[in-house]
């Protein structure tokens, strides 16, 4: 029978050693499905490397992609926080990005000055209202939000579907579901000429630490932790539940939403209903596997963009089926995961321990 | 087995049992005997030991040394395989938990009969079944309802429900971690009762508590855990309470005095308040409590406790009526009733009292974090913080590695220490006590009454909802009794005695109350 | 208004119903019975796209149609006992090794599959379940077309309904799963497995979720496709709070998406049907949402779910 | 560029080469690559986040031309090619060319449509035809009207349900999508999509191909089929690239019957023999320069 001792305290040393060795682990699992294409293994660790980080080219595109999965990344981790399970990131992000390019594409008459942060404001605000929804059907009804939200992520897909066969279709568009495109003045501005990578990126490192600060260090942080850990308790205290809830929920909808806006005003440039390959999903893994810590997560979504990224340039350096970049991604979570496991506890299978 | 002829072969034999977690050592090298037919009280202070070595008995814990024997049909022994319930519930032990294992989505007989056939069996007949746990209800005298889905029934009821589980299983040991925790008098005393009548018939009974009276008038004998430590193993006649404490503790304890304060104005004052429906509703409630005095709240648990207290706090509005502390009349909001200087030691200490996953320090402060004190425009102030923990920690002793050990961790009674901390300290206009040393080990138990006592002295007006009566008449200056969502007149605690208050807790208007 | 008269009065609409319907229903059984033992399977999603993918490749390569339909429930039990192991000896967050699952068992799929057929002009087809004529019921007047001309895996579901409500309500094992969902505690207490109830009902349950993917290449269609499931995973677990973790309830929610979704494609053809068809795509999302709001006031909730159960700790 | 060593060609296609717009461009390239003619790489399924590093990673690689769709990521497309003029690129697109470097391409087979659209108005009795398309693009708009056109003018009262599944890729929905118009009475299907022809076998009434030629599949359902051939554009542009002289050029003629980019099949043992004799006629003058085919890209609408 297996069983777990918790650990008093936890070396920093196996904290960060045990997620790496994993990585390890799981890049070299990788092996597998290389082998099973009939590719060179070799190689193809190298073509992986040099796809994440071999060039600025590649980096660039492992932090552009890395962008919107911290930014998603950091709605899961504050929501989870509280227990507010936020399962909508993907819903989310598309009500930011549909906002971003309502007021990106000159709907409202701006100055230009004013264009990116209106686009910034409107992509947070449309996310944070979205989250809004499930947290108040939580707070005032009892309805299980891992269930809303979830379900609002494919009622606001539709709905954006819609705009873009509708009022919000791009004219010049031939009739493709599409917006029209965002202002050049609305865009945000690459970081590296001729490179993907975009300011996005810059907002996103600073919601990262101003998760971070709130979290650890000021009261409203405490009372989340406090209201997460036990509402019951945090409520008999005099913590404001319903309130910092209902915080939780838009700070948790507003990262989410900003992330849409990267999308679209930092690369796309318009909006179509395919916009985001799951990054909703993907940033409550990457909150996990940051152990729900805000600067955790960006390390976590630099880890999972890049895996992607490398694996996806060597399968097509190698003609290997480009479906391999997402078993690798996937691989690789699941080792972390486990790898966690070891972290926390000692592991026993009978009476002699795993780990020491 | 009942007709075997007892203080012969024990019919269970613990040879030294050592249990650590981690650094702690829970259980040393522990040796107990039990025999057929008696009942054995297990002693010891919060963290002494006690659950730990039962949960290794019915094989919860898998012991670090030591085995487990049982009594085999030919009066030999033979060890009992560790780690599996399942082993454990074969050879005839039946555990009754502190906190209660039942699946509150099943009925009572589907609780009982949970495991007791294959899995894979296609149908459930229970008429056999009920036939014999009808028998059984008649002869323990354990009667409830089997039909009915354990989250409706009463916390008596599911305890009945867990012995008739053990029973049903024809069990020769039964083994109750603190029942009486959750009982009223009455009820305790019809269990013990019906625990007797099975001992007779030959059953081996062990039971945790920490309630002298009923330690010593229950049981044959009484073994002690000091420290994971057996330190002692005696019949009940050769012992009395001063004795145990000393054991038990290592010092001796004298019951707190009540000292003369003269009383100061109303403090609290309920007037006409209803609410809720059901078991737990209230009607028309008027209840005055001065500073310096204590008013103790008698009461079977559901009576309507729970929607006093939460409206006392500010949790609940009342449809009617109104509340007042210190002349003034609030809104109901948890904060504005603290800021009015009325603080709260909730009735179920680890799921209101404290967040077991933050540290012992963030529990001390978590009511004052807004406060001036321990932030500047939304920023935690760490220092001050950490002052305050180390501060309160040596003030109230609370026994724990540091400000930064997690909540969870802490004892029962360690735990209180911390709520008693956090709302004593703030020199409160009024308390509000419920059940404030359920669960405590004796020196726990002092140090609160002392606590509740300074507050007293301090002026300070209590209100004290116990079922405990040996605790309500040595506390409470006034005594009233809540039945069926109604309160009687505070009555002075001189004029009472046990009796009458047990009746009027059962519904009975005693004489001379009316 | 007229054209919707017609279009519900139409045996056909109610028989296209049914057929959306049927993944669906081996879905939300899955994730009941998970759920019902205290884990939340998000894995659901992914364990759809094997089951279709393994349930087909098992027939393209020859096997006959009820072997696939085996194959895909070993699939899915496959990615189920991971699921199980990771959430309940490992006690990981469900959440999270769901969404892992589903993007394993997805790309694994895709992959698979890619590697097996490098290179098809269009996707191979096997000959799928035939719809089932019964002698005289399918000839009855409404419900012969309605009921009585869907394929054997759409009485499979209906059947598991049935069979799953039984026992959950009247077996001892039925017992054992809904306690050991809301108090895992007392099945121990009572010599029983938590780990074994658990992990033997993800894997049943992943089993049927599989079941529901295959039905999709298998009887709905003759192909395997990517992004083939799109969704339908997703929808199967809000299915079960809408029908608050009750079998009976779970095919109705079923039933009344695969109404909304055939109802709406006809729609279309009606001549000036202005109304944006996602509208009525998203009516069954908003509606279940409702139905949770008002109608699933948590009655049977599983109160162990997401709670994972370490022996002999607090 | 270097005219002895083979051409290095890179295809990206943001659906899975099964999805049958995108297998014409795949099949075409493949037999070149038999031929010899070319080295040929491609990525599917890309999303459209990564379509635009999928195209720079193959221009970083050295690739000679690149052939995609461009449809859902023009600006990005455009803005690459901008930024590699020595590589090439040819770009299924609905807007025009673009200097230095961007070719588009199109589906231009509204010829052959009009021509099955002639056997289809002959052949249907309930006087319904259903027509399931993706999404309401001019590609998509462009053949369905040229079908209708084709039926009208040998059969003036035959009407029309239409639906667009929203999807480029999703058969089951499509098949309902064919459900339901059968349920209306509709006895030949134009399948634009897969899972058309599905519902038209399991029904048994018959239905129209687009694009390829599906009737090995479904025998006895596809009466008469509008099949595109990328080949001639491919092996022009292979051969401009090669020779040195490609140009920014709207090879979307390539896809014309008279380039043999499209072309018109029907199987006459299911189709009455005098729609069959008229449309072999029309199919004559359309070759012979004689009758044009009008291009219609407004969205089809029921007309039921
Ligand atoms: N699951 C556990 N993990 C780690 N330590 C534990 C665990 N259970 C108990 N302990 C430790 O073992 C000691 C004994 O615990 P135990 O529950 O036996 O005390 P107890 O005598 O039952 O206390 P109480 O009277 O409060 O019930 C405690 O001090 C506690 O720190
Ligand atoms: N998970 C755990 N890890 C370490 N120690 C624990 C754990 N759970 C309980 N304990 C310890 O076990 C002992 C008994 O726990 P228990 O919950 O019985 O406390 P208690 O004093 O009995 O409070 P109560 O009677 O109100 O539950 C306490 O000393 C507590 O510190
Ligand atoms: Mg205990
Ligand atoms: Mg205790």
């Amino acid at each position: 029978m297996i069983r777990f001792e918790p650990r008093e305290n936890v070396s920093t040393r196996r904290a960060v050693g045990a997620p790496v060795f994993a990585a390890l682990i799981a890049l070299s699992l990788a092996a597998i499905p290389i082998w099973a294409a009939g590719a060179d293994i070799a190689t193809a660790y190298i073509l992986m490397v040099n796809g994440a980080m071999g060039s600025v080219f590649a980096i660039s595109e492992l932090l552009a992609r890395a962008t919107p999965l911290i930014l998603t990344g950091l709605a899961a981790a504050v929501a989870f926080r509280a227990k507010l399970w936020n399962i909508g990131g993907e819903g989310q992000l598309y009500a930011g990005a549909l906002a971003a390019v309502a007021v990106g594409s000159g709907g409202f008459a701006l100055p230009p000055y004013a264009l990116i942060p209106a686009v910034l404001v409107a992509g947070a605000l449309a996310g944070a209202l979205v989250m809004l929804v499930p947290t108040l059907l939580k707070v005032k009804l009892g309805a299980d939000e891992v269930v809303t939200t979830l379900l609002l992520n494919f009622v606001i897909l539709l709905f954006v579907q819609m705009m873009l066969e509708g009022p919000m279709q791009d004219p010049m568009g031939m009739g493709w579901p599409q917006s029209e495109p965002v202002l050049e003045e609305a865009m945000l501005p690459q970081l590296i000429a001729r490179m993907r990578v975009h300011a996005g990126l810059i907002v996103a490192l600073v919601a990262a630490i101003f998760a971070a600060i709130l979290m650890r260090r000021t009261v409203w942080g405490f009372e989340i932790r406090a209201v997460g850990a036990n509402p019951s308790a945090a409520r008999h205290a005099g913590i404001p539940v319903t309130a910092t809830f209902v915080r939780v929920g838009l700070l948790s909808g507003a990262f989410a939403g900003l992330a849409g806006v990267g999308e679209v005003a930092g690369l796309k440039g318009y909006l179509t209903a395919d916009l985001s390959p799951g990054f909703g999903y993907a940033g409550i893994v990457v909150a996990m596997l940051a152990g729900l810590s805000p600067l955790g997560v960006v390390i976590a979504a630099i880890f999972v963009a890049g895996v992607f990224v490398g694996a996806d340039s060597m399968s097509r350096a190698l003609g290997v089926s480009s479906y391999l970049a997402d078993l690798v991604v996937a691989m690789s979570l699941l080792c972390v995961l486990i790898s966690g496991l070891f972290v926390r506890f000692h592991v026993r299978i009978g009476g002699s321990r795993l780990t020491d | 087995m009942s007709d075997a002829p007892a203080e012969q072969a024990a019919v269970l034999k613990l040879t030294g049992i050592t249990k650590r977690f981690g650094a702690l050592l829970a259980n040393h090298a522990i040796n107990l005997e039990l025999y057929p037919g008696e009942i054995v009280a297990l002693l010891g202070e919060n963290g002494a030991g006690k659950t730990t070595l039962m949960n290794i008995l019915f094989g919860h814990y898998v012991a670090d040394e030591g085995t487990v024997q049982i009594a085999t049909a030919d009066g030999g022994l033979r060890p009992l395989a560790q780690g599996s319930p399942q082993a454990a519930l074969k050879a005839g032990i039946g555990m009754v938990h502190q906190h209660f294992t039942l699946a509150e989505n099943l009925t009572g007989i589907d609780n009982i009969l949970l495991g007791t056939r294959s899995l894979l069996s296609p149908i459930a007949s229970k008429r056999s079944a009920r036939t014999r746990l009808d028998k059984i209800m008649r002869e323990s005298g354990l009667t409830v309802d089997l039909d009915t889905r354990v989250s409706r029934l009463s916390v008596g009821e599911q305890q009945r429900i867990e012995i008739l589980k053990a029973l049903y299983r024809d069990a020769r040991v039964l083994v109750l971690d603190e029942p009486t925790a959750v009982l009223t008098p009455q009820e305790s005393e019809n269990l013990f009762q019906t625990l007797r009548s099975l001992a007779d018939e030959g059953l081996s009974i062990v039971f945790i508590s920490h309630k002298m009276a009923e330690v010593l008038s229950a049981s044959d004998r009484i073994a002690v855990l000091r420290h994971g430590e057996l330190v002692a193993d005696l019949p009940s006649e050769l012992c009395d309470r001063n004795m145990l404490a000393d054991i038990m503790v290592g010092r001796h304890l004298e019951p707190e005095a009540r000292s003369e304060v003269e009383k100061g104005p109303a403090l609290l004052k309920l007037s006409g308040i209803s609410t809720g429906h059901g078991r737990d509703a209230l009607h028309n409630v008027s209840l005055q409590v001065h500073g310096g005095e204590i008013v103790g709240l008698a009461g079977v648990s559901g009576n309507g406790q729970g929607a006093l207290a939460r409206i006392i706090s500010g949790l609940e509005l009342p449809r009617s009526g109104s509340m007042e502390i210190d002349g003034r009349r609030l809104k109901p909001a948890p904060r504005a009733v603290m800021r009015e200087g009325l603080v709260r030691i909730p009735e179920d200490r680890h799921r209101d009292g404290i967040v077991g996953e933050m540290t012992v320090a963030e529990n001390l402060v978590i009511e004052d974090v807004r406060s001036r004190a321990f932030q500047s425009f939304g920023f935690l102030d760490f220092a001050a913080i950490d002052k305050r923990a180390g501060d309160a920690i040596d003030a109230y002793d609370i026994r724990c590695p540091g400000g930064d050990a997690v909540a969870r961790l802490l004892s029962g009674g360690n735990i209180q220490k911390i709520i008693l901390a956090r709302t004593l300290d703030k020199e409160p206009k009024v308390v509000l006590a419920a059940q404030p040393t359920r669960g405590l080990d004796i020196g726990a138990t002092e140090d609160v009454h002392r606590r509740l006592f300074e507050a007293r002295a301090r002026g300070a007006a209590i209100l004290l909802i116990s079922e405990d009566l040996d605790e309500l008449f040595q506390m409470s200056d006034r005594i009233a009794v809540i039945h069926r969502g109604k309160v009687t007149l505070p009555q002075e605690t001189a004029t009472l005695n046990r009796s009458q208050v047990g009746l009027m807790m059962a519904g009975q208007e005693s004489e001379d109350a009316a | 208004m007229i054209e919707i008269l017609d279009i519900l009065v139409n045996p056909n609409f109610w028989a296209a119903a049914i057929r959306i319907a049927t993944p669906l229903i081996f879905g939300v059984l899955g994730a009941l019975i998970c759920e019902r033992s205290g884990v939340l399977n998000l894995g659901i999603e992914g364990i759809f796209t094997a089951g279709a993918m393994a349930g087909w490749m098992a027939v393209w390569l020859g096997a006959d149609l009820w072997t696939g339909v085996a194959v895909a429930a070993a699939v899915g039990g496959a990615f189920g006992l991971l699921h199980a192991v990771l959430t309940v000896p490992f006690g990981l967050s469900q959440h999270v090794s769901g969404i892992g699952v589903t993007l394993f068992a997805t790309s694994l799929s895709y992959f698979a599959y890619r590697t097996a057929l490098p290179d098809v002009s269009s996707p191979p087809r096997i000959t799928p379940f035939q719809p089932l004529k019964i002698e005289g019921l399918s000839d009855l007047p409404f419900i012969g077309t309605a009921l009585f001309q869907q394929t054997p895996l759409t009485f499979l579901a209906l059947f598991l309904v049935l069979a799953v409500a039984f026992i959950l309500n009247r077996t001892p094992l039925g017992f054992a799963i809904r306690a050991v969902g809301d108090n895992p505690a007392a099945v121990e207490a009572q010599g029983l497995s938590v780990f074994g109830l658990r992990v033997g009902a993800v894997i049943v349950g992943s089993a049927l979720m599989a079941i529901g993917g295959a039905f999709l290449t298998m009887s709905a269609f003759d192909a395997f496709f990517f992004g083939m499931v799109n969704g339908r995973g997703w929808i199967c677990i809000a299915l079960v709070v809408f029908a608050s973790w009750r079998p009976g309830k779970a095919l109705l929610g079923a039933l009344l998406f695969g109404a909304f979704d055939a109802f709406q494609v006809r729609l279309q053809t009606e001549v000036g049907a202005f109304v944006p068809g996602q509208i009525f795509l998203m009516l069954p999302y908003l509606l279940s949402i409702f139905a949770l709001v008002v109608a699933a006031r948590k009655a049977d909730y599983p109160r162990a779910l997401l709670k994972p159960y370490f022996k002999g700790q607090r | 560029m270097a005219q002895e060593e083979k051409l290095k060609v890179a295809a990206i296609y943001t659906v899975p080469v099964e999805q049958q717009w995108v297998s014409r461009i795949h099949k075409a390239l493949n037999a070149a690559q038999e031929r010899g003619d070319i080295t040929y790489t491609f990525s599917e399924n890309v999303a459209n986040t990564d379509y635009e590093r999928v195209m720079r990673e193959y221009a970083e690689g050295g690739m000679d031309l690149i052939v995609g769709e461009a449809f859902a990521v023009e600006r990005a497309a455009r803005n690459v090619a901008k930024e590699y003029p020595d590589t090439a690129f040819l770009m299924g697109s609905s807007f025009g060319p673009a200097k230095p470097n961007f070719a588009v391409f199109d589906n231009w087979i509204h010829e052959p449509s009009y021509l099955t659209g002639m056997i289809a108005g002959k052949a249907t009795k309930s006087n319904v035809i259903g027509m399931v398309g993706g999404y309401a693009i001019p590609e998509v708009n462009r053949l369905m009207n040229a079908f209708i056109e084709g039926a009208r003018e040998v059969n003036p009262d035959v009407k029309f349900l239409v639906t667009f599944i929203n999807s480029w890729y999703d058969p089951p929905k499509a098949k309902e999508a064919a459900f339901a118009m059968i349920d209306k009475g509709a006895d030949i299907l134009y399948a634009e999509r897969f899972g058309v022809s599905d519902a038209a076998k399991e029904k048994g009434i018959l239905a129209i191909g687009n694009v390829i030629d599906t009737a090995g599949d479904y025998p006895g359902t596809i009466l008469s089929s509008a099949l595109w051939h990328m080949e001639p554009t491919i092996d022009k542009v292979i051969d401009d690239v090669a020779s040195g002289n490609f140009e920014p050029a709207d090879y979307g003629p390539y896809s014309y019957m008279a380039h043999g980019g499209g072309s018109f099949v029907v199987d006459e043992t299911l189709a009455d023999p005098e729609a069959v004799k008229a449309a072999k006629e029309k199919e004559q003058e359309i070759l012979d320069g004689l009758f044009r085919v009008n291009v219609n890209d407004e969205e089809p609408k029921s007309t039921l």
